[in-house]
């Protein structure tokens, strides 16, 4: 399809603006002359229909969760549901200007204080801040909280963070960001953290470890008391990485595993949409001994009116220019107040039936999970055995794209060759379920019936396998205009 | 359950295959004393309970006739009713990230429109796919130019930048290896002069905004020199609105620019999601964070879209990422490009034409209030500050409560000595009549 | 302009092509006499302009805090979040009746369900793809019964019927040779005897409805037995709702079921668009007015779905057509399809039980206030009609105007003698609350 | 794609109620038994994510205006504005009850005035009813208004409507249903009404006439002074389908041409969406002469309030149970304002201008218009001589769907052979027009050098073309649970 900036045409018109009611007064008049735009911006140059096919048709360009199954392990790609945007949209929170007297804010402020409530209870934390705008920035976030106590607490020494290798990339990102170093622990044949190698790797300038459990092998960590206990008694301390929280809901807390800090994925476990790459939301909830560091502005309620406290003195400050991703919160809240405790639970129950469900059928026609253990929501297949003949995961996965499945992920965790991290997730029929464990069947024949069909998928999509490599060598950002 | 499927039929099918008997086999793997014992939460809520709920709880919010003169940093503009419709596409809300090309050409392609229109805006070559929002994407800035300029650790930061932003700043900088040295302002400007004695060889940016907190626009054109005659990199943050009547940054000599495209779809949605930009020159892009998305080809030849330079990115590159910046915001660059497409080019130059007549009509019709007056004369865009003649906290205050009107916002919070004064912002969704109306309500108040 | 495309050039160009100098050329043909003057229109409105005019325009209406108990032929019933998200894909929409097969099969595919679950629930063979309204529904109904049971023409109607609904009748009914006998209800319900006692050889069909106007069900397969000896056919409009509980029309005899499927989607709208529906036995198929959508085949065998049976229709049949309709009310078909998929069986017979409790509930808290009663003690829906010890339009404007209850339709406009009566509407959307202090506010109005 | 029937699973549970707050109460309980459904029906049981994937899917096996060209002539397929929309949806109109008392219901008979007013202007006629659901329901609507004047007058005898042969199949369907016998009036070789046969038609009986002006062909009709005069001198009155209105607005109005009254397709001339077969509206504007029989209610203004009048004592009666299809003429009110007078002027001029454009140059590729003139708003082709070749108007038509462009209306006007009935719309901009001149160019020289391609399009749809004589011998009129 062509650029909208190639369909651009000089003197069209698009949708006007609200009649100027008050005398013309252009820049060139206002301004010294330095200060005005010697050219108009070469903008598309579009009338209304135009515009609204352009990306109608881009949008059908586009696969979502809404299309079919979308197996994105570590995503949890589950329904979004359509209450959730009508609450969004309707309500009025649109209109809501941030710096509104509190007065005329209490609504949003209740929704604030409300979700920070409902995540304590459902993690086991003290507090929470909602600030974050996706995980990786509430791992910053915890990371910077576990900074500040142990500075508060005079160890300043405390320079290191411990990271599994089969951490999600942001996790060392982050910990780098605070300003730590990072010292990355191998993962054992069970695949856990490698506990010979995380005793080895302890000492006083550990500030902590970035965990994710279950992990990104979608199995939970076994040695999880050792780890909380050896850390804590060296007072460092844990975070844990919520992506996966989706496995544990009304099972088990993190705040009672031993962890102090983690954060949610809001668009992950609680439904709000991906957006295609955002927003996303990543509250950050911590236990008692962080609870001082939160960042400001806290959102709390005295004499039935909610406020926001700045005056916090040991507070790391503030995160964002306002108070995070609000109208992503909003629909958190619906999506918890639509399944209330029950509604939770059997989310993460129905999450591991279907990832075991999968893993068990994918064995039985032909692949290899990539550890022989019963897995939580999600689980790892290790594909080397079809890359040496020829199928990597690229091509498998480029493969599902033709039957109208989104591949899972591929690559990660990075411990495991030929990764392909299929994560189901709850809302997912059996009828779907089957479906893509038939295609897979069929794929791995085709693998020694066809390979070509793999190699050169996908087939019947609006575009054929496209060309990274050109991509990163002659790489192009942007449409100049004229250029045509 | 709400949105799960299965009934206990399939399940237990289900469980049988997997060789397990009760759902709770499940769960074998936590230790029994780590055991989460109920949840205590409200609901289940069906819809309607949901609806009701959510409309008691917004009663608890100002009824929406209040009018509004309220900016600094989030603003109210107009949103063409296409905008949502094409945005709230399924096909497009609901997908993740874009990692399987293919079979996101959709988003890919808007994105890519996004970065083009930001690059013509700001005068840049490169756009990255978003940041989280104006503030994050200035601190990103911040260290990316001490990335470009190695081994410096020091930041100038206009103290006319959003003190907002700069809270925010100060959060981040306190982590790294990095001072931030704060030039104050000179009558509501940037003290460029202050700012150019500033500069030494340890400093990795200049950061300036434009227009500034107080509404002011100023030409950094002699900043840049100064700042590139010290091998520093000057990063500047933008109202991209006011980009309809201003020369741009990439003019100016900015090295990064960022900012807040917010007023590019509107919904202030008590400040989020918004979505921070971030343009450059084509010399620093491997420097840059974030998603970038480039032109390229597929098997057949033809033009496609994907996701570029992914090794400066933290899937790739972990602890050694340009950033740890993972999901972005991206139904909002769509969003953006769908908004600038709508509105076009010449309903782009007039919306920031219209912004700047409706506050010169404001500041005339303010300023006619006995005992009010401009603070300062300084060129400037949608936003002023206005002297009050007592305390303007309190005078905003009864105007809301009294006149619903919300007048602006005091400074007295954020600037010493501006205890009377107030930042005003006026855009095109103002009308004529709400602002005589402030008019002639300061005039009671006062 | 507003939604047009070309430039001043573009016109040039194109008339270039045509051979024609300006605009107006193109309009030669018409005669100069004939010419408009310059029209006298308000506008044009920005679309700022425009949402600020029906903010102003909606003020005008009922704030929906109010409390409703008005049903009568129109119904407020819980909408799904999901559906209007679906029904407004554009590609659904934006789209004409389904002419091009291959283009439509998502429309086709949709009323194909919707023709199926609708035969599923009134117990027929055959739907249409809709009607204009219940009312009108009835109408074609009546003419489809007068050909299938040939020269007869006389319609027997029930008088429990739906007053507005015989007053259609009787505005269409004037223009053909057909006679409309009105038959009076006794006791609120259909005088079964009276209808057996009025039937004869010229008689075309009888028309009667469930739950009728006063919310009474009724079992109507002796009345069908008898209409069956007289050749007659028996048409029955039904409130589909109710199909949640209600035997099925088909296994009561009805030849023809007609209704308003409104309560299956919802917005009141002040009346419209609603949607009426009708099926029928399948000996009387190529009677049916309408369109109708069949399953079939495409070159390669595999399924697909068509319009058919189309030489019944206007565009292909012209005067002899079973009926002139044409747009119909599409997008409606698919809201009902996409409703009950959404609520699902389980919940199709849950809303049903709602009703009737809900009504139940609401009756034994009304009649406790002193001197209401119920008129009638038939088994009823989720309306019934209450006798207020007063003139019933005053007390229900006393209680709209005072409490915010809308209490029902008072009778005394639509039956004669029933001037303290008003029929009570409660459904699923009533909430215990609600109907508490609807008796708490009668209570204290009489 | 199954059907959502085939992919219900027994048990499975879709979007819950609200919760029941009054005891339970049965059918069973409450009613006699013999009144009480003996099986619950077999509605689809399914999650609500299943759902909004099959009707996500379905949805993209379906082509909207949204979607690109739309060239149905007689149907007027331009751009449906999104504002029209969002004023439908949000801003409360959807709540109200039709039998609310009018005090709180100013809102929706303001709409209801301003547009009776709007219309009325824009055709030049006294009074308008918005009560008709669609053009067909108009048609009647007027038909029954002018026997209800010749029945006031005491002619009893005009029981003749003469309609042209290129009219509308709905204008004698309509003329039937209320009770007329039709006399058909061919057309000459300009595509105007056969003045020969109208003169010999005319005589006492004649109620008057149903003309489309322009007509079907896209032709104003040449003798109308003559037609109105004729028929006036008879009392015959003249009924406008003004489904071609789009072509004269601000330049005519039927008033002022000679006709005593006309309906209005809302959903053709005035933006509303078709949805896909409707919902529409066709409002019925009148002369002085018919205002006395128009339906009831009618909606009037006085004292500042807005009331609707029952008291019409000549008055044909209601026509539908309530006030008509409110929420289109919301919409159409939305589409006359933000245009103005200026606005539907100019809506005119690019309707006619992008229609002699297309036929023009359509000529110029070898396409042959049925008659010699310009046209208006649209026009019609004369595709016999591709028929005699093989491609018949239905193999161009599929062709064209291969290139994602929407067919014209094929076969209609009955007296064009192989007609093809083009209409472009104002909305459509100059490449759009350009593209489709190319493709019908590129079409035409496939008839010579691949023919199959035509007759056996469309290729890349969803399905192959589909077997209406199949459909039409065996019908399958529903679904039955457990056929399969
Ligand atoms: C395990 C894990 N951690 C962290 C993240 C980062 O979350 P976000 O993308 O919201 O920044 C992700 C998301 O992909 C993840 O899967
Ligand atoms: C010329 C003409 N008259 C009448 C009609 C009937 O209008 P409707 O489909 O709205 O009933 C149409 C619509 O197709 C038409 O094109």
């Amino acid at each position: 399809m062509k650029l909208i900036l190639e369909k651009s045409k000089p003197g069209r018109k698009g949708v006007g603006l609200p009649k100027l009611d008050v005398p013309r007064v252009s820049a060139k008049k206002a301004w010294p002359k330095e200060l005005v735009r010697s050219h108009q911006p070469k903008l598309p140059q579009l009338a209304e229909n135009d515009v609204v096919r352009h990306y109608t048709n881009l949008s059908r360009r586009n696969y979502g969760v809404d299309q079919g199954f979308y197996p994105l392990g570590s995503c949890t790609m589950k329904y979004n549901p359509k209450i959730n945007e009508e609450i969004a949209a309707n309500c009025g929170f649109g209109a809501l200007h941030p710096l509104m007297p509190e007065y005329l804010a209490q609504g949003a402020l209740e929704v604030m204080f409300r979700l920070e409530k409902a995540l304590c209870e459902i993690s086991g934390f003290k507090h929470a801040t909602l600030q974050p705008a996706a995980g990786a920035h509430g791992e910053l976030t915890g990371i910077m909280l576990i900074k500040a106590y142990h500075r508060y607490h005079g160890k300043t020494n405390k320079n290191v963070m411990l990271v599994p290798d089969s951490a999600h990339g942001t996790n060392p990102a982050s910990a780098v960001l605070a300003g730590y170093k990072i010292v990355e622990l191998p993962s054992d044949d069970r695949g856990n953290v490698d506990i010979q190698a995380f005793r080895g790797a302890l000492n006083d300038d550990v500030a902590g470890i970035m965990l994710t459990n279950p992990s990104t092998l979608g199995l939970l960590e076994e040695n999880i008391t050792e780890i909380a206990n050896s850390l804590h008694e060296r007072d460092a301390l844990l975070y844990y990485d919520g992506a996966n929280l989706n496995a544990v809901m009304g099972y088990a807390r993190p705040g009672d595993m031993g962890f102090d800090v983690m954060h949610f994925n809001l668009h992950k476990t609680f439904s709000t949409p991906h957006g295609g790459g955002g927003p996303g939301s990543g509250p950050v909830a911590v236990n008692e001994k962080l609870v001082p560091f939160l960042p400001v502005p806290t959102v709390e309620h005295r004499d039935d009116h909610y406020f926001l406290n700045y005056d916090v003195p040991m507070s790391i400050g503030p995160l964002m220019t306002y108070y995070g991703n609000f109208a992503v919160m909003l629909r958190a809240l619906v999506y918890i107040l639509r399944n209330g405790a029950e509604g939770l639970k059997r989310v993460s129950e129905d999450a591991v039936l279907n990832a075991n469900y999968v893993m068990q059928r994918l064995k039985e026609v032909g692949y290899t999970p990539s550890f022989p253990r019963r897995c939580m929501h999600e689980f790892v297949l290790n594909n080397s055995d079809k890359a040496k003949k020829g199928a990597r995961t690229l091509d498998i996965s480029k493969r599902l794209l033709d039957f109208g499945i989104h591949p899972a992920t591929m690559y990660f965790p990075l411990i495991v060759k030929e990764a392909m991290m299929i994560e189901p997730t709850e809302t997912e029929s059996r009828e779907t379920l089957d479906n893509f464990i038939e295609v897979m069947a069929q794929i791995n024949r085709e693998i020694d019936d066809n390979l070509d069909l793999l190699t050169q998928a996908p087939h019947n999509l609006p575009v054929k396998r496209l060309d990274d490599v050109r991509a990163s060598r002659e790489p192009v950002f942007r449409y100049k205009p004229g250029q045509e | 359950m709400t949105y799960t499927s299965h009934t206990d039929a399939e399940r237990r099918e289900m469980l049988e295959t997997i060789g397990l008997e009760k759902i709770e086999d499940l769960f074998a793997d936590i230790p029994k004393k780590m055991r989460a014992s109920a949840l205590e939460l409200d609901g289940p809520l069906s819809e309607t309970e949901v609806r009701r709920e959510f409309a008691r709880i917004a009663d608890g919010n100002c009824d929406m006739t209040c009018s509004l003169f309220l900016g600094a940093g989030s603003y109210h503009h107009f949103i063409p009713a296409a905008l949502s419709h094409l945005v709230m596409r399924s096909e497009f809300y609901t997908a993740y990230t874009p990692y399987q090309a293919e079979a996101s050409q959709g988003m890919l392609q808007s994105i890519y429109e996004y970065q083009s229109m930001m690059c013509e805006l700001t005068g840049m070559d490169v756009s990255n796919a978003s940041m989280y929002d104006g503030a994050t994407a200035l601190y990103e800035a911040a260290i990316m130019a001490m990335r470009c300029a190695r081994k410096r650790t020091r930041i100038i930061v206009d103290e006319c930048i959003n003190p907002l932003y700069r809270n925010v700043l100060a959060t981040y900088a306190g982590n790294l290896d990095l001072e931030l040295v704060h030039v104050p302002a000179k009558d509501g400007h940037t003290d460029v002069e202050a700012i150019a004695a500033t500069l030494d060889d340890k400093t990795a940016a200049v950061l300036v905004s434009n227009p500034n907190f107080f509404g002011v626009v100023q030409d950094f054109s002699e900043l840049a020199g100064k700042v590139h005659e010290y091998k520093a990199l000057l990063v500047m943050s933008v109202n991209p609105v006011a980009l309809g009547a201003l020369k741009t940054p990439g003019e100016m000599g900015a090295d990064i620019v960022t900012g807040e495209a917010q007023p590019f779809r509107s919904p202030m949605f008590f400040g989020g999601p918004y979505i921070g930009f971030m343009t450059t020159r084509e010399k620093y892009v491997r420097k840059m964070p974030g998603r970038i998305i480039s032109e390229t080809v597929d098997e057949d030849g033809e033009r496609g879209f994907v996701m570029t330079l992914q090794t400066r990115e933290q899937h790739i590159r972990r602890e050694k990422a340009t950033s740890n910046i993972c999901t972005n915001q991206g139904l909002l660059s769509l969003t953006v490009a769908v908004y600038l497409s709508l509105i076009g080019r010449d309903g782009f130059t007039a919306l920031a034409e219209q912004n700047i007549s409706k506050a010169a009509y404001a500041k005339k019709a303010l300023t006619k209030v006995e005992g009010v007056s401009l603070k300062w004369k300084s060129p400037a865009f949608n936003e002023f500050v206005l002297s009050l003649p007592q305390d303007a906290e309190k005078v905003i205050e009864n105007l809301t409560a009294e006149e619903k009107i919300v007048g602006g916002l005091p400074l007295k919070r954020y600037y010493e000595g501006m205890d009377n004064d107030v930042l005003v912002c006026v855009t095109e969704m103002n009308t004529r009549e709400q602002i005589d109306e402030y008019a002639a309500a300061l005039g009671r108040l006062i």
